[in-house]
């Protein structure tokens, strides 16, 4: 083999929830009644990037081989806060979005301090934690209300030069300043590391407490830009249970349909985040088709069983039986 | 660099886990320029004396100099700005990661706070140079490399923190002689370099060849330290199991009773690894599998044993032809097959269950009636199989991983004597074990044998398939390029054949077809 | 589709003021420039996965098919997004840019919807919400009054225990506006009576199961109590009440079918109910209304829905209540101001036909 | 050597402190709730939380099974829902319908467990996303079916019998049932091959594949089984309710997770008991319903909830040092 083939290789699972992506959406816009316009790339990119951001923060805590359930809630309390936060003069908003940003990171921390230092297990560690946050959302909105910086908010989920959707230059943008850095960064190496195998990273010296802690935080942090984002694009806050554990839920698909293994140690959040992105998709090609609307909740079911079974097309190639046992 | 005086001590260090007793006043020194060789029996601490000195483990007791400086370890970061770097007898790599990130991962050259990759690879690639490895893949992920390539990685890994005393624990147990060399080759240059090595091995030919120094522990305690080359082989192995030695191999039976094959293969292939592979394995005979590692012997022994996918040729059973799919099937009564497989920690053991569940897991058909476990019967087949085997274990219902690794084996070779397979495949069985636990698996081979089993054995070692084989196969590339019989198998034929060049010794025996 | 003006703000009355009573008296109309049909309408729907959405989704298929209704709709399409705002507002977004004419929408939010709203204004697409409604003076809301309910459910309590006493509230999804508002609503009649309420409060989701077992707790580390008010999952908390041998009290609730069969039959014995509510029906009047307003007719800005009221002991089989319809069917789909009269039977009828 | 320790009980030998110190955290719940109430020591209050806690420990029995082998389950709400619908819609199928009810509905219940089997063992598509789309292909196929079919909802006689009757006055039920099914699945567990083979896979799944062990065929069952117990649940919360609803698994899927883990289940798979679960789930009954009925707002009670189980965790449920 050579380079390419070995980098192909790393890629492969990004690559193909690019491919799926972009298959769904080519049947979607071939079939939307409006056709491919910006109107209809900028709807669904805000939608898109809502869960784009979940999903990226859900990766950072996936590749260490952890699980965070309580990612939709800390997405449910950023966006209450903001909505009381994120107003006024532009150094108020500015003001509002830092504190955001850093009750996100500090929720994200939380749950790395519980699970590095208290030895918990991340999937209860944050099933508590998220009733915690979600509490706390609650506090904040006792029923939905509050507002944003509207100017803002509209800059962000419109379009650039009337063609870019602002919300997928943000996303990208977020891609570069906070994903790239820390995939690339010694500390992103031990989270990554210590997803693979806690115990020869720990042998070979790697920091992995302070990987996986800075991972935890990351994490909290974008799920608290995703929070930002859903109040710009719903002008409120809104302590919804039920659809912070949506967002959870569907975090977990998207990055499993972007070829992040849920053992940790291999992955990138550019392909969970268009793993989101079709994720996304299946719902929306519920515009496309004429279901009965009673059948809409099976086909989207179908469809995602039909997506993830995708994956175990390549045991097909398994000569060796033991490969199945990871 | 201080010349005379050790460069590091560790002096009355004692660890316990729990009730164990791992080190008790333990001590070893090391000076630059010098191979330091430690010896012991499995369990004799030599893994936690190098833990402690990697700062893997803390001891609970003790004090270690630097230079003459002491020095304390909280982590094994710790050790390595030290410059301690170690080669871990349970390797240290990170399987999803490249074989260039693991090389450089303690220390990866970074540019503006990232990760420079061109420069990890440029490290990584000298490092893969220096420890004889240069046709392994920078990119290639570890977890797709063989053993044998992961155990040189992890040189090539320890090699690239530049350190002043290198350990190597275990480092070469998967290891073919020709790989083995390269390494030799390298670690004398570092010697000459001024390192210090410690240099943990079962192999005594290995330690005579490399060691300056060395120490024997037994049970926890250091025993001799003494110049390389003053002791015997023999009276070496008496300090170190505490008791007198006899030859290591039991007698091979002169003549082999003609009976009917009970496996034989014929024209069996799969995927590129193995090619039109036949031989037959009688009852009563040990046959071993040589060659370099990785030729296609252990793809061979999952093929017998139903692992793999898609073969093609034909196996027989007594005589007819028959279909495998899986362990399941192959151990079956019929056809009574056991494998040992080659990593007890990941294919052989559930370490963290007790000695019972372990070796009553691969016959649970037999001990249950209508699914139900028989304990009574449970017990009697589990006491009856640590007696045979002479496990050594504080009570059957301890955690299998509180054994050490050579009665850890043990409990894998047991745990399919118990259903008294004819047919047994092992796949390098004594990797890491000491002479002791080693002889007792040659004798037990041969009763097996003896007593009708019919054994395919693959190894490492080749004083091992002189040692213990009536004949030997020896693959290239997935096929069976040689067959040696009775005294054709010296070490010079094993090694002309392994290298698939023509034998200085002309043979009479045609190569198995 | 664009180009369409804004509605014309007018005075009442509206086109039929029986059906589309104003909100209060300084609600404003509409008038909606005249177009032409046949129209192009969406459902915009939320959750499905309960009774009231299936049965509120068939009611308004059943609507659309009513001969009258079917000519002059072109188009009537539904879809449920779940419980995820953004995926229900895209659905709009969505709608407004096929060029539908009108958007009836059952909002997961009350308050997420204002860019959505302004994009429909421009696109001069009709809004109407009903159910959970938007706080917006830009689209249409019909609107069932729940503080009004809660207002009611307080005044029975009041009325059945003359000397006050302990109350069980069994209240909504917390964080809800629909569960403030009840809750206020009754909590404003208890204090309004001066007479001396305890109040124990706990969270029954608007679930049958959830309330049961929240009840069953209460019953058990507070009980008894004098009167009970549930806003939802009220079967379930009668249930929980018959389990513990609690006594029959006075109770104010939903319209779930189940309760209903309670109240009737456990009258006699102390459980005097008020059970009232808007059924799911209510998305045929908000389709109506859309209708209305796309053919230029005048109508108000916040409809107020009638509530369907029966209180003890006007409980009837067959008209209040269906023995042996299912528990989790929601009585009280009738709008007889409205021309909009569904039983429980020509529902499941229609749907059963639909297989 | 200690043979005789092989010959002690095993409840006693395998006292795992871990399911100690959470039977020790439910005194604690009981005294500190005590302070608010003296009804929370009441022996009706206490059997009606045991009552309560059958369901959710029956349906947690199932995620247990599924958790020793290092899986997830989280089809465990509509497969909650499936269960209890399909048995009460089976009733509406004249007498022959009544009577195989409570089968049928754990029958469906079975068939969602299988298609997660078959995903997670045969497929090796990992457990959480595989059970992630058939809950949600459930709730699809239920949503369709009542809106099609407009089904009876209501429970069957013995669906309430096994609820809310109580062979034993006093004591419901369910509650027998709940100690039936655990007891039947302490056997399982501690003395049977499958059992074994449930905690070697949990352990090494690869190990247990080259000892000859259909790790694949044991995954499945245990996924059946998972799927079986939680319309079993289902089945009797519909009986408890006297009629099934859709939503009516929600509530189950964390605190079944939550209660197989503070009983000491390492969700690594592998290693935990059953008394554990069972300490679990009392837990986590008692503190939702000593939380639901102090009167204090929905914010407060989640934070609570959160805290405190980080708080029990703490306590005993940590992973050893790694050094
Ligand atoms: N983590 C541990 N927990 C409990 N006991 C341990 C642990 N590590 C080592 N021991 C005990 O310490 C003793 C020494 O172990 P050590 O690994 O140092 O032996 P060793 O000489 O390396 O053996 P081998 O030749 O098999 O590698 C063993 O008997 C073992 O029982
Ligand atoms: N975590 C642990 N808990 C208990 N005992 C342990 C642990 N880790 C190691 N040991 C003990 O340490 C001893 C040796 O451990 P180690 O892992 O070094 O064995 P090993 O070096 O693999 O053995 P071998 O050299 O035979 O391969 C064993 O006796 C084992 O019981
Ligand atoms: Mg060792
Ligand atoms: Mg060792």
């Amino acid at each position: 083999m050579n380079d390419w083939q070995y980098r192909l290789a790393e890629h492969r699972g990004a690559l193909t929830a690019v491919a799926v992506f972009v298959v769904m959406f080519i049947i979607y816009t071939a079939n939307h009644p409006a056709g491919l316009t910006a109107n209809v790339i900028q709807t669904a990119a805000n939608k898109g990037v809502l869960l784009a951001f979940v999903a990226m923060a859900q990766t950072m805590v996936v590749i260490t081989a952890g699980i965070d359930l309580s990612v939709g809630m800390i997405f449910l309390l950023t966006n209450c806060l903001a909505s009381w936060l994120v107003v006024g003069s532009p150094l108020e908003t500015t003001f509002g979005i830092v504190v955001v940003l850093a009750v996100g990171a500090l929720c994200g921390a939380i749950n790395g301090a519980i699970v590095i230092y208290g030895r918990l297990q991340p999937i209860v560690a944050t099933i508590a934690t998220g009733a915690i946050y979600f509490g706390l959302a609650l506090l904040l909105r006792p029923f939905p209300g509050g507002s944003v910086n509207e100017g803002l908010a509209d800059a962000l989920t419109g379009r650039i030069f009337g063609i870019v959707p602002a919300s997928l230059v943000a996303l990208a943008a977020v891609v570069v300043l906070i994903w790239v850095p820390f995939s690339r960064s010694v500390y992103g190496r031990a989270a990554y590391a210590a997803g693979s195998s806690e115990t020869a990273a720990y042998m070979s010296g790697m920091p992995i407490r302070r990987g996986k802690l800075l991972a935890y935080t990351l994490s909290g942090l974008v799920a608290a830009l995703g929070g930002l984002f859903l109040t710009f694009f719903t002008y409120t806050g809104d302590a919804a249970f039920a659809s912070g554990n949506a967002y959870t839920l569907f975090s977990i698909a998207a990055v499993v349909l972007g070829g992040v293994s849920l053992f940790g140690g291999k992955g990138s959040a550019i392909g969970a985040v268009f793993g989101a992105l079709a994720f996304r998709t299946i719902g929306d090609l519920l515009f496309v088709f004429d279901l009965d609307p009673l059948w809409q909740p099976l086909f989207q079911g179908l469809i995602l069983l039909a997506a993830i079974s995708l994956g175990a097309l390549a045991l097909f190639r398994v000569r060796n039986r033991l490969e199945w046992f990871l | 660099m201080e010349n005379g005086g050790p460069l590091f001590r560790m002096e009355g260090i004692s660890k316990r886990y729990g009730g164990v007793r791992a080190l008790e006043n333990a001590g070893l020194s090391v000076r630059a320029g010098a191979i330091h060789a430690v010896l012991g029996e499995n369990g004799a601490g030599k893994s936690t004396l190098i833990k402690i000195m990697a700062g893997v483990v803390a001891a609970d007791d003790g004090q270690m100099t630097l230079g003459g400086q002491p020095v304390k370890f909280a982590s094994p970061a710790a050790a390595n700005a030290a410059g301690i770097a170690c080669v871990f007898q349970e390797l240290s790599l990170i399987p999803e990661l490249s074989v260039a990130d693991n090389i450089v991962i303690s220390n990866p050259p970074t540019r503006f706070g990232m990760i420079d990759r061109k420069a990890q690879r440029r490290l990584a690639e000298e490092a893969l140079a220096r420890a004889g490895a240069a046709d392994i893949h920078p990119l290639a992920l570890v977890k797709d490399l063989p053993l044998s390539r992961k155990q040189i990685v992890e040189i090539a890994k320890a090699l690239a923190r530049k350190p002043r005393i290198l350990i190597l624990d275990e480092a070469t147990s998967a290891l073919t002689a020709a790989d083995v060399s390269k390494v030799f080759a390298v670690l004398k240059r570092l010697r000459a370099e001024g390192l210090a090595l410690v240099y943990i091995s079962h192999r005594m030919n290995e330690i005579a060849e490399l060691a300056d120094d060395c120490t024997v522990f037994r049970n926890g305690s250091k025993v001799a330290s003494y110049a390389a080359g003053s002791k015997s082989d023999g009276e070496v192995i008496e300090m170190m199991i505490g008791r007198e030695y006899h030859s290591v191999y039991p007698a091979k039976p002169s003549r082999l009773a003609q009976t009917a094959p009970v496996l034989e293969t014929r024209n069996l292939s799969w995927a590129d690894r193995l090619h039109d592979i036949s031989f037959s394995l009688r009852s009563g005979e040990i046959v071993g599998l040589g060659g370099l590692d990785g030729q296609g012997q252990r793809d061979l022994l999952l093929a017998l044993f139903g692992v793999l996918r898609g073969l093609r040729g034909t196996i027989l059973i007594d005589g007819s032809p028959i279909s495998i799919s899986s362990p399941a099937q192959a151990r079956r009564r019929g056809v009574g097959m056991a494998l040992i497989p080659e990593d007890r920690k990941t294919e052989g053991l559930m370490l963290p269950m007790t000695v019972r569940d372990n070796l009553s897991l691969a016959s649970l058909d037999r001990l249950t009636r209508g699914g139900i476990i028989d304990s009574a019967k449970e017990e009697s087949a589990v006491n009856q199989m640590m007696t045979l085997l002479a496990i050594k274990a504080g009570n059957i219902d301890a955690p299998v991983g509180a054994l050490s690794g050579g009665n850890q084996q043990k409990v894998v070779i047991a745990k399919w004597l118990m259903r008294q397979p004819r047919i047994v495949l092992l796949n390098d069985p004594t990797r890491g074990i000491d002479v002791g636990t080693k002889q007792e698996i040659y004798l037990l081979l041969r009763r097996l044998a003896d007593a009708g089993a019919a054994i395919l054995f693959y190894s490492t070692d080749y004083a091992e398939l002189i040692g213990c084989c009536d004949r030997v196969l020896v693959l290239y590339d997935g096929a069976v390029k040689r067959e040696l019989v009775g005294a054709e198998i010296t070490e010079r034929a094993l090694i002309a054949s392994a290298l698939n060049i023509p034998s200085a010794e002309p043979t009479h025996q045609e190569p198995a077809q | 589709s664009a180009g369409y003006a804004d509605p014309e703000v007018v005075s009442g009355p509206a086109a039929e003021p029986e059906c589309f009573a104003p909100w209060s008296a300084d609600t404003k109309f509409f008038k909606f420039p005249k177009k032409d049909g046949p129209y192009r309408i969406a459902l915009a729907n939320g959750y499905i996965a309960n009774t009231w959405r299936i049965q509120m989704v068939q009611t308004a298929k059943a609507y659309a098919a009513q001969p009258d209704v079917a000519a002059k709709l072109k188009e009537f399409k539904v879809v449920s997004t779940g419980e995820d705002v953004p995926a229900q507002i895209s659905a709009i977004n969505n709608f407004i840019d096929s060029g539908y004419d009108a958007i009836v929408v059952n909002a997961q939010n009350p308050t997420a919807f204002a860019p959505v709203i302004k994009r429909a204004k421009e696109a001069g697409v009709v809004l109407v919400a009903f159910d959970n409604i938007l706080d917006t003076e830009d689209a249409i809301n019909v609107n069932v009054d729940q503080k009004g309910l809660g207002q009611l459910w307080g005044d029975w309590l009041v009325k059945h225990l003359p000397d006050g006493g302990k109350v069980l509230e069994v209240r909504g999804v917390a964080g809800t506006s629909v569960d403030t508002d009840r809750h206020d609503g009754i909590h404003e009649k208890l204090k309004a009576s001066g007479k001396k309420f305890e109040v124990v409060e706990v969270m029954g989701k608007w679930d049958d199961g959830v309330a049961q077992k929240v009840t069953a707790d209460a019953i058990a580390t507070s009980g008894p109590f004098d009167g009970v008010t549930g806003q939802g999952g009220d079967t379930g908390i009668v249930q929980a009440m018959i389990d513990a041998k609690h006594p029959f009290v006075p109770f104010g609730g939903e319209t779930e079918n189940g309760f209903r069969k309670f109240c009737a039959a456990h009258a006699a014995d102390g459980l005097k109910c008020s059970s009232a509510g808007t059924g799911p029906a209510q998305v045929a009047v908000a389709i109506k209304t859309a209708i209305a307003a796309l053919e230029g007719q005048v109508v108000p800005q916040s409809v107020k829905l009638p509530l369907a009221i029966v209180e003890d002991p006007n409980f009837k089989e067959g008209q209040d209540y269906f023995q042996s319809e299912s528990d989790n069917f929601f009585v009280g789909n009738s709008f007889p101001t409205c021309g909009i009269n569904f039983s429980a039977q020509e529902i499941m009828k229609q749907s059963k036909e639909n297989q | 050597m200690t043979r005789a320790n092989g010959r002690k009980p095993n409840f006693l030998r395998k006292l795992d402190p871990a399911v100690v110190t959470a039977f020790g955290c439910i005194l604690l719940l009981l005294v500190l709730g005590s302070f608010y109430s003296r009804s929370f020591l009441s022996p009706e209050y206490l059997l009606q939380q045991l009552k309560v806690a059958s369901f959710l420990g029956i349906i947690a029995t199932g995620m247990m099974l599924v958790i020793l082998l290092g899986q997830i389950d989280l089809s465990v709400p509509w497969a909650v829902a499936t269960g209890a619908m399909m048995a009460c819609a089976a009733a509406a199928y004249g007498p022959v319908g009544t009577a195989l009810a409570i089968p049928f509905g754990i029958l469906c219940g079975i068939g969602i467990g299988l298609v997660n089997g078959v995903g997670v063992a045969y497929l090796r598509i990992p457990s959480m996303i595989v059970t992630l789309a058939t809950n949600a292909v459930a709730q699809g196929v239920m949503v369709v079916y009542t809106g099609g079919f407009s089904p009876q909802d209501s429970a069957t006689a013995a669906m309430r019998y096994l609820s809310t009757g109580a062979l034993i006055p006093g004591i419901p039920n369910v509650v027998f049932i709940w100690a039936l099914v655990g007891t039947v699945m302490v056997f399982l567990l501690r003395r049977t091959g499958f059992g074994r083979a449930v905690y070697g896979i949990g352990n090494r799944e690869r190990a247990a594949y080259l000892s000859g062990i259909n790790t694949r065929r044991i995954v499945m069952i245990a996924f059946a089984a998972s799927g079986g117990l939680s319309a079993f649940g289902g089945v009797l919360l519909a009986g408890y309710a006297s009629k099934a609803s859709q939503s009516m698994g929600d509530a189950y899927l964390l605190p079944a997770i939550a209660a197989v883990v503070l009983g000491g289940t390492s969700i690594l798979g592998g290693r935990g008991s059953y008394l554990g679960t069972v300490a679990g789930v009392i837990l986590i009954t008692l503190l939702q319903s000593i939380l639901s009925v102090t009167q204090m707002p929905e914010a407060g009670r989640q934070i609570i909830y959160g805290v405190v189980i980080i708080l029990m965790l703490l306590l005993y449920g940590r992973a050893p040092a790694s050094r």
